[in-house]
Formats: structure tokens, C-alpha cells, sequence
């Protein structure tokens, strides 16, 4: 049943558990301000509501129902307990503008937070205010640029960006008012450290990575790299989207960058519910820390206060209205004291043992590897290259085909740069039995591609609804329900 | 090992299929001056059971407060349906819809969400979500700046939330874009009609308009919207959504209606939480729907021409357009407009208007009971939505104190944003403040104020 | 997947978020008293458990997903405010030994929740302990059988039962020590009262009737009905199961009855839970007052205290360890402030309207209904003879292909009497639109079972399994997992 | 109309097609005197918000207190994942699995639950739930009768949970049967081996045995089934099932094992909540099966051959068998097995040992702690699992009282159900309890003792 809930309501119905008895005059308020017309809302009673969405929600794959091997993406366990206690009247009850004496509570587990996020980082400082990474990306950079500008060094106006970064990266330099240029790279995986010498120059203000890369490997000349850059005066940006693949293992701030940000979404298992909320957490060394956005949690005396704008003068500002995701803040810290000191490292050996196994296993199967030569990391890449050319299947067919053997489909087409690939990320929470099963289904489905071509190419063939027509979608653009429209 | 299922044998099962010893030759491309698995700070892990235990304490001291502040973020009624639906495993512990035939309830769910607000704005395109409300207005400020082009002002009232305006400075500033203030008048507590009219130069990009102001009195938005249409210039509308159950929507006002509307999704089914998460909204109309950023989702066919929902307009977005795209974001807040859909469905438009109606008379009773009291009085003659500005005759800061003292938070003092409201308290009362706690606010203001 | 959650574990693995740290010695303990092989429960993580339990309950209908018109059970909505607020910690939390004057807040809701039963069934007193409709009618009978051993009235032996009873009846009299005389129904759906006549006595101890009766007709002759028992010296039994239908309407009390149950989990909505629990509170007349088991709640000045057998000393004595279903009351006294004084009425008024629309326009369609000159109460019958002897499809054939409509099926063969029997009971919470989706689903099954047969008669085709060998179940008895056993 | 959807306009439309004018007529057919639609007593309908509201402050005057009681019911860790699971809408809204093919969800967690029971008491067979511990006795003495057949004797030790006594004998007393107190040993606080030997006359149907006892001692229960089975009798264990993944397993116990096992299934993973809703479980022998009370859920084929799962053995209940059921029980306590069957899945094995281990090592060191208070001393020199009797020299209802007040519960005075246990409590300390909870019992116990 795939009925709209809007072709559910009937005018008129009301859903009295819901609507508070009494009659409110409104009348003191001037016509003219006043709505006319009963916004098309649906009305329908309880029971049809939650039974909408609860048969809705089965239409979903979800971490909580299938393996999620969403590269780049870091879909691991989400706890129940993390859930349970975010929840909690105390916690979820609290007005944001409350006085800080009645948040001691909270404030103390945010605070805990930063200071585990600057022990795993090695970061001088850590601010919670980032609401996604890209806000943590746009907050760095934002400190990148009001650094130079403290500093009156105003001919860096260019942002160096590797042309495997997430899109997320160029969109970022760009918001915060640069230029981006892109640094090739190399056959193997590693960023073109000629070019990148070539590239640097009294005009860069720094440049963004991710390492491990988006490519699934870990870029190895990190160290010449940030030497590079620092000797062109430039900032080192960190895109700790990839962290779970160095947990405990290795910290930023000890490669020498500036300033990072951490998808707690990701690494520190916080839900990724249908597409957010997250935090994106930065940390930056030591000169970057007056620049940090406010509010910050501080501890003074024994009492967590709040950093406002007259506290912290050179401030980039504030990035929201309060201050962040404050209940996906305290999901990650949950998460990250129930890891604990122990735990941390576990995390990346587990996902990059499990990466590493899949590679290897995919590869005996058949399958070619973007960077054969190379560890994989939490995650790896294979491209169908070959696939396509022989069979015409290509990499979207295989994903489709996936989800009807019950597996969600990797990033597909992301990076760019390796064609028809599949950005495979299994994490750690994912058991052997699994693997082994998406490894048997994609061998099958490379079986079907040859023996039964159309069955792959017009999959799925057992979800809600069949490919659909993309296409169309952008061209007969159709985002706001009206009756009979399709 | 909390959260790995690996069992001792299946690790060493693997790592002989991949032909290594152990699981550290796995990190044997970095740098092994790299490595460094010390944690000063991390603590030892915990079970459930003790973490639950700490944040059962944690959560206790915080306490529980009967609030009288909004500000930017209301206490309303949540019907117990939206959380614990909201929060199967389905929504809770999936992503952004990237394959669409595996995440149809998403999908769906989102596209009902994209035509409430659209519906609930009277505008003809609604996105599906941004972070919260601040930022939000600093993504239509750029967007009207995109939409406008080689335009990089905007005007901006002082009646706007202090703090919408803060994060619309820091995210816009460095494109090149100017924020220009408009003064409010001291009668009424909204926009100056006067001074705004001498601020349309040419290159204004864009007036924002917010409904209910930060001080909860209604704008002039007719006239709002028409002067600015008339200079060429766009309407962005910063509106609480729950108030648009009754109140005029924006795509309604003047006589071609606001050109971006956005809010603070909060007041529709987000528990307060200290700030966040919770979401930011923003629709528009069909001409400018290029322009605008993040996640869209359209309704198409699929190959057997069966309706089916997908993300759509990708070509807008970071991941397809990179550095053209019209944001950065990426993740937005699909959990709480998740929860958002459940509210609005649950609630319907009467529920929504039964509370809006009770949060002002509730607010009305609360400013009358309060005014009641010597040195107390209401600062502005405008109608009001569900906040007040009351001036009170003694030192705010102490007096705040001593109400959180009581278990009560007094509402928002605006001496520290604005000039000439040093003795000013924002005060409101949503439809869940029953007359008993406004009659034990009273009394505590009433002590504290007449003996100071 | 049906994967077992024991095909999934893997000896060894342990999910560490719920192990308690530390070493505890049982040393102590003699080793003739301990367990030489750990028990085969099941080795997941803690993802493999949600991820499974998550998925096997998508494979069921609920009311949540689905209309679910299950006469004599009366699934209607379960408002979720009642499972939130039994689960508040001060409510979940509290020990059952505690002292009463820890726990003033919940005995004031369930005492609250006796003061209203007895408002709504017109009795004298009401105990909360029973904690199903079963042990409600053994609660009922053995007070009856310690009323008259109280008055050493010893020759009554008999408990008379109509025949079309609902089966705990006649098993509960037996529970009793008494042995059941069954008493036949009319072709109108009402006790045959000369049958009656002839069989009460003085061995009668009492006479247990369902008003409405389980064949969705009230009992028009009630009151003759029980001045003929009570003449008798028996006493009057009234199983509240189909309280829904005259909820607000008509007391059990005003109707002659000594003592009645509730099923809570019916007409009050407290969840069904894939079978339980349930709670099944007892109302009394005066003289019965004496017999009631322990605990009860009672108020004292203003305290709320448990009475026990020293404070009671002709109860039957105790049902349970502690004081029955508590959670469950909790739930119910919430949909009874919920629904409030007005809103007892309406529950029975809109009941009492959907299956009589749903009677009417099924008949319409061309149904047969077994009491086709009757109103229908909350639910009704319809028999399927004339469609099995035309086709050979039975009125399981129609349940089942009704599941692959979309719709669970409405209860079978029960009452025994009516031959290819639905016992149709919609609740007062599903909408006109669902309604008329079963009667179209109806109508169309009809169709098909004369011109596609064998689609019906091997229906369901659209669940995670066809139809299932029950025969084959209870010859080979497989109740307990052992590998490869099927 | 609160869970009503009807508009009037629907209403209107069904009246008409039913052929009525309004909805009281469709109540024509109860005489008239019948109907009464007034109420006294019930009050005006409520909002969720206000309800709410009176639910958390009812539950917050219950307050929290830290647990050293048990008694048959015990405070231990419940993953946070199990209610969360067991409340999804399709296990919470769903009934009796009546219709198998729509129901596999249900009925495959049953026979999962089934099997992890009989393994957990080494029987061949479990049923799907009955009400709670206490009635599970009165069903297992119920079933061993049938089974033993014109035997009408139950032999009951003094060391059984009273309650269960009570309980037992409420239910069984119209059958005829009749229950024989077996002593137990001042010394041990088990049973009494020799008196129970003049015990076994012709008649006795079953002995019952319970494993740790009330006192939280561990009886002897090789012995006692050998010694049992030796007069033909059968035996009814009734276990805590948490113990049982240490303790050794009653199909274990003696040459041959229990033949009926039941308990509370309270400990795994089931809230306190003032005492239910819990569940009993029941295991028992292949042989016996067809006597046993209850569901039972089977495995079986599908028309395709797939396997698939059913409930069976239905000749047994009410709803087939009638007057000659095995019980007259119908609807039972799905949604807890639902929640036990995740706690087992959840803990494992070995987080279930971990639990009760603990549970045991916690239990010593509160003994330990309060018995080094002068007047504090243990009653009994018997092994026990995680309760344990301590003779205490003052008042014992004023000092629990005292110590209520403290934001303690100290454990279950025996005197009112024991002669010569007046001065006794049972006390309790599950993994749940920190020593620092232990030692702030002791601190306020030694007070009061010195005191006195
Ligand atoms: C490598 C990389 N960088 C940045 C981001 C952006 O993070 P977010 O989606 O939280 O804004 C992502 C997430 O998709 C990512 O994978
Ligand atoms: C008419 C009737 N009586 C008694 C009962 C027994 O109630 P319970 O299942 O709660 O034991 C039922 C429930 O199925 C019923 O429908």
C-alpha cells in the first residue's frame, strides 16, 4: 500500500486524544493577519496515522533490517540505549536559554565529549557546534580564512581540493568565498605529489583531505604533504569522514593538520535516521582556537558554562540558533564511553579487518579492484568496469540487483574518478556470515549477468516498486502532492 | 567486543584468507611513526547498565523546570505515537535515500512532508529539511543572493531573532554579501515602515520578513511584501510553523506572497533537548526552485508505471555539481522531519490550530496575571502571537535567578541584544502551561518584585 | 528470511554492551548444584538480535499494519500515551513488596480504575487481580462455590452453559469442581429458555451467559433469564468479553448478574502483545463482596493500602504471586480518563455502527448472515455453507485469501453452532474507508472462487509462507529447535 | 471523537445505508428498562497532554528506591534494545496467532522462546507462556495429577515462595487435591529429608521442588528426585530461570530429571512494575505433553514444502477441548515472552551466567557487610544463589520503615508468614547494586540496630 496519507483524510475528522478541550478566542488578533483557508493537512485519527507510517516504514532498508554496506557512509549498530537515554525527560526536556546552573547535567557529558574527541583527534581543542560535517567542513574553513585574516595575509584566496574528494569539500571553499583547485591523483591511490607542488603558492589558503581517501586507501605522503603545505603558508583541512578507519590508531592532529571535523553520524554510530540529523565536530591545534565558533562549553571552577561572542572576541560567530545536535552529541558520547579507552582501536581493526577480508574474498571471486595493489582500509573500492563492457550491466544494475538478494548496494558512481564502481564499506558490527553472504551474492549476480542479462538489468524485481524513472522525475517535476497529478 | 560480533576464530579465519598474520599488518601502509594508540583522557569502557546509570543521574540533576521562555524554541504537547514511530528501526537506522527502490517509506514519508509544508506556507515547493532555523535563513539569504543576481544586500530587522541573524552574518559573510539592519519602532515592537522604505537601493537582494517577531508581535507583512515586490526585491519569510495554523501563510501575504519561507521546524513534535537536533525548514516558489539547496524528492513512475517516490534535482547538489552547487549540505535532519510528518498527521490542522489558539490565550492570561503586578508592564502595543516583552522593575539577572530558584524559567531577559531593553523579560506560554503554574510565577515575580 | 536465531549464533561470541565487567567467583557454590554445559541459548551481537527480531516482526499483522477484524477479541487501537506512561520509571521501577506507602501513586490510578468499573458494570465492588478473561471467570465461578459452601448449600454441583459459549467456559466450571450442563440456542440467536427452565434446579450453582452473546445478538430474554436462576438459588455469571457492544449502555449489574469479568485487553485497548497479557477484573454484587481475592485496594483515609487474606477472611484466597497485571491496568485507566464520560457510550454507539454497516452491505453483496433478522451488537456472523456447498471453498479458503488482501481474517468456526462461520467484529476505530475495503475484498473472493477456484482454495499466495500443514504439526511434534530436524 | 474516526457526514452515510435514523436505534433490541447511560462516577474525558501529565507525576511520587528486596521478584539490567523491539507495533498490536501464515513473526520468536527455555531447564519441551509463577505451580500440580491420575497428593515444602502456596491452593482446592506441608530444616532452611520420606504414601501425584527456595537456598535436588521417583511420584521443580544459567538444569537433576519445571520469568528482561504483568514459564517431558496447559507453537511445512510455524497440539485448550481442556487458560503473556526471548538473545549464554554470577557475588558481599554489624547475623548454613535470611536484633516493621525512608527497600521481613522468622528479613542484591548502594544500606542499618 503505497496510498498517500493526504488520499487518507476525510475534512472534517479530528483526532481528539490530540486536541486540547476548551475554545480559544483568537479574536483580539487583526483579520488581516489571520489564516482564511485550513491549511491541506491530513486529517485522519490516530490509528490511521500510525498505521501509515508504521507500513511505510517497512518499505525501508535500514541497518536495524540489512547489511548497509554504504561506502563513505559508516553504517555500523546504531545502540538502542543511545536512543533510550538521549530520551530521558532530563536531558530531552531542557530549553536551550536556560541558565546554564540547571544544564550541569548535560553539559557535563558534552564536555566530556570534547575532551575524548581531543584525545582520539590529538587536537588542541574541539567545538560541538557543527550540525553535519559539511558544517564542520564549512566551520574549518571559515577558521581557515579568518586565520589569514588576522594575520593580514589576504592573497590566499585558493582552497586545494583532490579531485577524489566528497563533493561536499569544493561546495564548502566555495561557501566560505574561495577558489578550488583540484589535485590529481595518482594511479595508486595517493595524491600526485608533483602536482600538488606545482599547486601551492602565497595564494593558497590550505588544502582539504580525507585520509584515509574517499578512494579507500590511506594517502601515504601525508607528512611531505602537510610539509608542502605549511611551507606555502597554507592550513591543513582534515575531512574525518573516514575516521573510523584510524580510530585509536592514528590521530589528525599528529599528521600534521589544522583542523579536522569528525562525523559523529559515522564513526561514533549515531543514527543516520532516513538522512540526518548528525554532527560534525571540529578540532583545531592550537592557533586556530580563538577562532572557534560560540557557543563553547567551557569548565570553570568545577561549573560547565557556556562561551558566548564577548568571551571569544575573534570567533568566526555562531553556526546556529543554539548550540548544535546536542541530542546526537550525547548519543556519540554514550557510544564513545561504552567503547571506551579499549574499545576505540577495536573499531578501526575490526572494520579494516573486515574490509580487507571482503576485498580479498571479491577479488578471488572475480571481481577487479580499483587500487589491487593496496590495503583496503575501513572500505575499498571494486569497479565493473570490465562487467560492463562484456555483459552491458553496469554498475547500477548490479546495485539494483543487490537489493532483491536482500543486501542495500554500496555507494555506487562515487568517486568519480574510478568508473562503474562500488564504494564498499561493511564496518565493524557486521558478522562474518554476513559478509560471506554479499560476497555469494555478488558472484551470483555476475552469474546472471551473463546467463540471464535482462534479469539484472530491470532489477529489483521484489521491492515496492520497480527502477524507477529518474528522469522524469527532474523533468516533470512533481514535489508537492495534488490529487490526480501523476 | 561491544558492537563486533567477531568471535577469536572467525578473526583468525579471516585474516588467513587475506594472508596475514594479524589484524596490525592490516595498517602496514601508514607510516608507523604514524601510529599511536595511546588515549590519556578516553576513560575504560562501560556496560549498558553503568552508562545507563550515569546518564540516569545525569539527566536527574539537570532536573525539571516549567518553562516560560520560548525564544526560538517552544515546549508543546508531542503526541507519544510520533517518537515511538519515529523511531523504528526502519527510519531510525537508515540513510539518505541514495537507492530509491530500498528506502520508498523515506521516500514517501518525505514527499508528504515537502506538501504539509508546502500546504501549511501556501507556497509551491518545500525541500526536505535543512540543520535548524538560523541557518536556514542564512541559506535563503544565499539563495535569494543566487536568485537575484549581482545583488549583495540584505535587509535585515532588528526585529528578527538575534541569534538568526548572528549565524546569517557568520555563514553569508565571506561572499561578499551585506547585511544591512532595519530599526524597529519602539510603540509597536516591529519593523519601521519609515526607515525600511529609505533602504531599498538597488542592489538589495532581498528583505526578510519574520512572523511572529523575535519580541512575538505581528508584522505589517502585507505591506511588508508589497514595498519590497515593488523595489524588485525578494521576500524571505521567517515564520514558526505551528503559528501558521492560524496565522496568514506566507505565500498568502501581500499580493504575490513571500518568496522563501523558512523556520525552526521545533514546535512541530521536536523535544526541547537543550537546543537540538532539530530542523530547519524552507520552501519557495516553482521559478526559483533551482536556487534552492538541499534534498528534494519528486514523485515519478517506475518501470512498470507505478508511482514511486526518488530523491530529485541532484544536479543542485554538492555530490553531483561539487563546487556549483547551491549548498555544501549533505546530511540534513531526516529523523526530525520524520518526526515532524508524524506530528502534523497526528495533530491535523485543527490539532495544529487548537494549539496554537491555547499557546496565545495561554499567553494573554500569563502577560494579564503578570502585568497584574507593580512594575511590571508590557512594552509594546502590538498583537502577539505566544510571546510577550514585559518591562519588569528590578534587576533582571537576580530576578531570573531566583525564579530558577523555584523550578520556573522566567523567560528570555534582552538586555544583552538589544539596547534600550535592559529590563526587559520575552515571555511565553505555550497551550502545555496550565493557570496554576502562572498563578505560582506570579507569586514568585511578585514577591521578588515588590521587594526589590 | 526465516533464518532461526539459533542458525545465526556462533559459539563464543559474546555481546559485550550487556556483559558486566569483572570476575565473580562462585566458588562457594557445591559443584554438584552447578551446570556442567552452558545452555544452548543463542551467541549474537547485539545487531544480529534487533536485525532479527526487527525483520520476524514484519512478518506479522498487527492492528498497527493492518485491519484486523477478529470477532470476540475486539482489536481496536492501542493508544500509544499507555505504553509510554506504563513504562515511566516510577511506575516500571517499583518493587511489588515495597511498602504501599511507596507506591500511593499507582495504587491512586488503579483504585481510580476500580471506582470506574464499577461505575460502568453497576456492580458493588470490583477486584483488579485476575489477569485474563480465564481467570476472571475461574475468580467468578469459585466465588459462586464459596458463596454456597458459605451457606452450606452443597448440592449445587452444576454450572449451566450455553452452547454457544465461548470454550473457557465450560472450562473454567470444571477448573471449579463443577460439572457443566450446556443449554441450546435458538434459530434467533437467543438461549432457549424452556431448555433453560428444564435444567435449573437445585443442583444448579449458576449460570455463566456472554451478553451479547458470542453470536454478535444481545440476549433479549436477560431478565427472565435471571429471575429463572435466581428462583432457583443459582447465581448469574456474566462474561464480559463483548463489553465493547453496551459499554455506557447497559450495566451487567442492572441486567441481574452477581458477578461479571472484564477483558481489559478488549474493550479498554490494552495491547493484544501476540497474545497477552490481558487483565481480567471481577465486579461483585454484595453478596459476593466477601469472597473477593486477595490483594485488594482499598482506601483509608485517604492512603491507598492492600488488603490480605487477615483483612479478608473469606477470600478464595490469592490468583497470583503479587497483584496481577499492573502494567496493564495502568494502560487501561489511561484509555478510560481518555475517553471519559462521554466517551463510554460512544465506544458502543460507533461499534454497534461499523459491524451493522458492515452487516448490511455484506448481506447486500449477497452474504448470509447466521441471525439474519438480528441487529448486530459489535460483531456479527456471516456463514459461508451456501458458498461451500456451490464451490468447495470453506470459510478458511475466504480467511486465507483475505490475508493476501490485505486484511486479517475475521475469527472462524467459532461459535461452533453456525456451520462455515466469520465472527466479523470491526471496532469502533476503523474508519468508513476500511470497512469498505473488506467488503470489496469480500465480494471480490466470491468472485474468484467461482472462476479462479484454486486461487482461492490455496491462498494465501502473498505471505512469507502458503498455507501451513497443521495436521502435519501435531503428528510430528517439532516444539523445540534441534538442527536439521524439518 | 477521541480513537473514533467517524465524521458526522460518515456517520449520516451508514445510518442511512443501514436504514436507521440515528445511532441509539441499532440498540433497539435491548429492553428499553436496560438501558442506562449515566455515570457517577466517571470523570470528564482527558487530553493526552493532560493525561500525561497526572501519569508522570503519579509515577514521580512513587519516586525511585534502590532495591535489596526480591522475594520472587528481582531488579536486574534489561538492555535497552528489548523494549524497544518488543514494543514494535507488529508484536505490541498483533493477538493469538490464529491466523499462522499473517502471524510468522510471532510464532517464530514463540518456538525460539520455547526452545531456548527447554534448554535453558534441560526439558524436551516448553509451552508458550502462562500467567506468572505462582498460577504455573497451581498448573503444574493441575497437570501432574492428570498425569498421575487418581492420585490426589501434592507434597509441598515449607522452603516454597509462600505466595506460591497460596496461589496454588486457590486454584486447585475444587479439584480435590490435597497439598502436604513438608518442613525444612532450622538448620539448612532446606528441606526436610526425613520428614519428607514418611511422606510418600500411595496417593502423592508430585513433589514439588523449588530451586533456590524462598530463603535463597539451594536444596538438594539430586536426592530429592531420586528420592521422589523412587515412590513414582513425579516431580515439579520450579526454578528461577536467570539461576539457571549457572545452576545445574532440572532435566539434569537426579537420574532422571524433573518432569514438570516452571518459575517466574520475571528476571529476563521484565520490568518490576509493582508486580506484572510478568510471565510463567512451563517445561516438561515429551511424555507428559499432551497434559500440558497452554499454547504450544510447532514447526511444520508449508503447501510448497517451506518450513513454517503453527500452533499445535490445540485439542488440548478451551477453545477445542472444551469442558475437558488441559486448562481453561486462552489469552496468556505474549508480549513478555516477546521481551524474554530478546533478553536471552541479547545476554547469551554468557551475559546471562555474567548476570547471575554477579548477582551471587554482589548478594555475599551485602551478607558480608551487614552481618559485620553487631546484631546482624545469617539464619541458615546453606550455599545460596542471590537471597539470603538474616536474623536481625530490633524491630523489624519499624526499621524497614526507617530505612523506606531513606530511599532503601532492606528486604522482605519473614515473620508474617513464618513462625520463628520474626526477626528475620530476606535480603537480595542483584548485579544491579554497587557497593556503594551496599554500604549506604549498611550504614543506615548498623544506625538503627545500635540504636535499638
Ligand atoms: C568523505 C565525506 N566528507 C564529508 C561528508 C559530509 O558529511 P555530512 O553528510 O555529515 O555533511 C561525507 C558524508 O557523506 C563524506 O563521506
Ligand atoms: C467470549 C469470551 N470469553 C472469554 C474469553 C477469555 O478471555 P482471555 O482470553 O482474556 O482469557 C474470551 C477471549 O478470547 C472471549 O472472547
Amino acid at each position: 500500500m503505497t496510498e498517500l496519507i493526504f488520499e487518507q483524510s476525510t475534512a472534517g475528522r479530528i483526532n481528539n486524544a490530540q486536541y486540547q478541550s476548551g475554545t480559544f478566542s483568537i479574536d483580539d488578533l487583526p483579520q488581516a493577519l489571520l489564516r482564511k483557508t485550513s491549511p491541506a493537512l491530513p486529517e485522519v485519527s490516530e490509528m490511521q496515522a500510525v498505521r501509515h507510517y508504521t507500513r511505510l516504514s517497512q518499505l525501508n532498508f535500514a541497518i536495524d533490517t540489512h547489511f548497509y554496506p554504504l561506502g563513505s557512509c559508516t553504517m555500523k549498530h546504531n545502540p538502542r540505549i543511545c536512543n533510550e537515554a538521549a530520551m530521558y525527560d532530563g536531558f530531552s526536556g531542557r530549553h536551550p536559554l536556560s541558565p546554564a546552573s540547571t544544564g550541569q547535567g548535560v553539559l557535563s557529558c558534552l564536555y566530556d565529549l570534547q575532551e575524548i574527541l581531543k584525545d582520539i583527534s590529538g587536537m588542541s581543542e574541539v567545538s560541538l557546534a557543527p550540525m553535519a560535517g559539511a558544517q564542520g567542513e564549512f566551520t574549518g574553513i571559515a577558521m581557515i580564512r579568518a586565520y589569514h585574516e588576522a594575520r593580514a595575509d589576504d592573497a590566499r584566496q585558493e582552497i586545494l581540493v583532490p579531485d577524489a574528494a566528497h563533493g561536499t569539500n569544493p561546495a564548502t571553499a566555495v561557501m566560505c568565498g574561495y577558489t578550488v583547485k583540484e589535485i590529481p591523483t595518482l594511479d595508486n591511490g595517493d595524491v600526485d605529489i608533483d602536482a600538488l607542488r606545482a599547486a601551492v603558492g602565497p595564494q593558497t589558503a590550505g588544502l582539504m583531505l580525507t585520509n584515509p581517501s574517499t578512494l579507500g586507501v590511506f594517502e601515504r605522503q601525508i607528512t611531505e604533504i602537510a610539509a608542502l603545505v605549511h611551507e606555502a603558508g597554507g592550513l591543513l583541512y582534515y575531512d574525518g569522514a573516514n575516521m573510523n578507519a584510524i580510530l585509536g590508531k592514528v590521530k589528525p592532529g599528529e599528521m600534521g593538520f589544522d583542523v579536522i571535523h569528525l562525523n559523529l553520524h559515522k564513526t561514533f554510530s549515531t543514527p543516520h535516521g532516513g538522512g540526518g540529523p548528525g554532527a560534525g565536530p571540529v578540532g583545531v591545534s592550537k592557533r586556530l582556537v580563538p577562532f572557534l565558533p560560540v557557543p563553547r562549553i567551557a569548565e570553570s571552577s568545577g561549573e560547565y558554562v557556556l562561551l558566548d561572542k564577548n568571551d571569544c572576541p575573534q570567533s568566526i560567530g555562531r553556526l546556529s540558533c543554539f548550540m548544535g545536535n546536542t541530542g546526537i552529541l550525547l548519543r556519540a558520547w554514550i557510544y564513545a564511553r561504552m567503547l571506551g579507552r579499549e574499545g576505540m582501536k577495536r573499531v578501526a581493526d575490526y572494520a579494516t579487518l573486515n574490509a580487507n577480508y571482503m576485498k580479498v574474498k571479491l577479488e578471488q571471486g572475480g571481481f577487479d579492484m580499483a587500487y589491487k595493489s593496496r590495503r583496503a582500509t575501513h572500505e575499498f573500492i571494486l569497479t565493473l568496469k570490465k562487467e560492463k563492457t562484456e555483459t552491458g550491466v553496469t554498475a547500477m544494475d548490479f546495485a539494483k540487483r543487490l537489493l532483491d538478494k536482500g543486501y542495500h548496494a554500496p555507494t555506487t558512481y562515487f568517486p568519480l574518478l574510478v568508473p562503474e564502481c562500488f564504494l564498499i564499506e561493511p564496518t565493524e558490527s557486521e558478522s562474518l556470515e554476513e559478509l560471506d553472504g554479499f560476497i555469494a551474492a555478488m558472484e551470483e549476480i555476475r552469474r546472471e549477468s551473463v546467463e540471464q542479462t535482462e534479469l539484472v538489468k530491470s532489477a529489483p524485481h521484489s521491492l515496492p516498486v520497480r527502477r524507477l524513472d529518474d528522469v522524469r522525475a527532474a523533468r516533470k517535476l512533481d514535489v508537492v502532492w495534488q490529487e490526480d497529478a501523476v | 567486543m561491544p558492537f563486533i560480533p567477531h568471535t577469536e576464530e572467525e578473526t583468525r579465519k579471516m585474516l588467513d584468507a587475506i594472508g596475514v598474520s594479524n589484524i596490525d599488518e592490516l595498517f602496514d601502509e601508514i607510516p608507523a611513526d604514524l601510529i599511536n594508540e595511546k588515549l590519556d583522557y578516553v576513560p575504560p569502557a562501560m556496560d549498558e547498565a553503568g552508562i545507563r546509570r550515569l546518564c540516569k543521574n545525569s539527566a536527574q540533576s539537570d532536573g525539571h523546570y516549567v518553562n516560560f521562555i520560548g525564544a526560538g524554541a517552544y515546549e508543546h504537547h508531542i503526541p507519544a505515537a510520533v517518537w515511538q514511530v519515529a523511531t523504528r528501526g526502519e527510519f531510525y537506522s537508515a540513510y539518505t535515500p541514495y537507492q530509491a527502490e530500498a528506502s520508498q517509506g523515506t521516500l514517501q514519508l518525505l514527499y508528504e512532508y515537502q506538501t504539509m509544508m508546502a500546504s501549511l506556507t501556501a507556497m509551491e515547493v518545500s525541500n526536505a529539511s535543512l540543520y535548524e532555523g538560523a541557518s536556514a535563513l542564512a541559506e535563503a539569504v544565499l539563495m535569494s543572493v543566487r536568485a537575484q543576481r549581482k545583488k549583495y544586500r540584505i535587509l535585515m530587522p532588528e526585529t528578527i531573532n538575534p541569534a538568526y541573524r548572528e549565524t546569517t552574518e557568520t555563514i553569508v559573510k565571506n561572499q561578499g554579501i551585506t547585511i544591512s539592519n532595519i530599526d524597529y519602532s519602539g510603540d509597536t515592537g516591529t519593523i519601521d515602515l519609515g526607515q525600511l522604505n529609505d533602504q531599498f537601493t538597488d542592489d538589495v537582494a532581498a528583505l526578510v520578513i519574520p512572523q511572529p517577531n523575535y519580541f512575538g508581535a505581528l508584522e505589517q507583512v502585507d505591506e511588508l511584501v508589497d514595498l519590497a515586490h515593488k523595489q524588485g526585491c525578494l521576500v524571505i519569510a521567517v515564520v514558526n510553523p505551528l503559528s501558521l495554523a492560524i496565522l496568514k501563510a506566507p505565500g498568502e501575504w501581500g499580493e504575490n506572497g513571500a518568496d522563501i519561507v523558512v523556520g525552526e521546524g521545533q514546535p512541530l513534535g521536536i523535544p526541547l533537548s537543550s537546543g537540538g537536533p532539530y530542523f530547519g525548514f524552507m520552501c519557495c516558489t516553482q521559478k526559483i526552485v533551482r536556487q534552492m539547496p538541499g534534498r528534494l524528492i519528486g514523485r515519478t513512475l517506475d518501470a512498470e508505471g507505478k508511482q514511486g517516490f526518488t530523491l530529485t534535482l541532484q544536479a543542485r547538489e554538492q555530490h553531483i555539481r561539487r563546487s556549483k552547487a547551491t549548498s555544501n549540505i549533505c546530511t540534513n535532519q531526516g529523523l526530525m522531519v520524520t518526526a515532524a510528518t508524524l506530528y502534523m498527521s497526528l495533530m491535523g490542522p485543527a490539532g495544529m490550530a487548537q494549539a496554537a489558539k491555547a499557546s496565545h490565550a495561554n499567553t494573554r492570561l500569563l502577560v494579564e496575571k503578570l502585568t497584574a503586578i507593580d512594575g511590571v508592564e508590557v512594552v509594546f502595543n502590538s498583537p502577539f502571537f505566544h510571546e510577550c516583552v514585559l518591562r519588569i522593575d528590578s534587576p533582571l539577572d537576580d530576578l531570573v535567578r531566583e525564579i530558577t530558584a523555584e523550578g520556573i524559567i522566567a523567560g528570555m531577559p534582552l538586555g544583552a541584544d538589544f539596547e534600550g531593553l535592559q529590563d526587559c523579560l520575552l515571555v511565553c506560554a505555550t497551550e502545555l502551561r496550565t493557570e496554576e503554574e502562572m498563578d505560582n510565577f506570579a507569586l514568585h515575580l511578585e514577591r521578588i518584585v515588590s521587594k526589590g
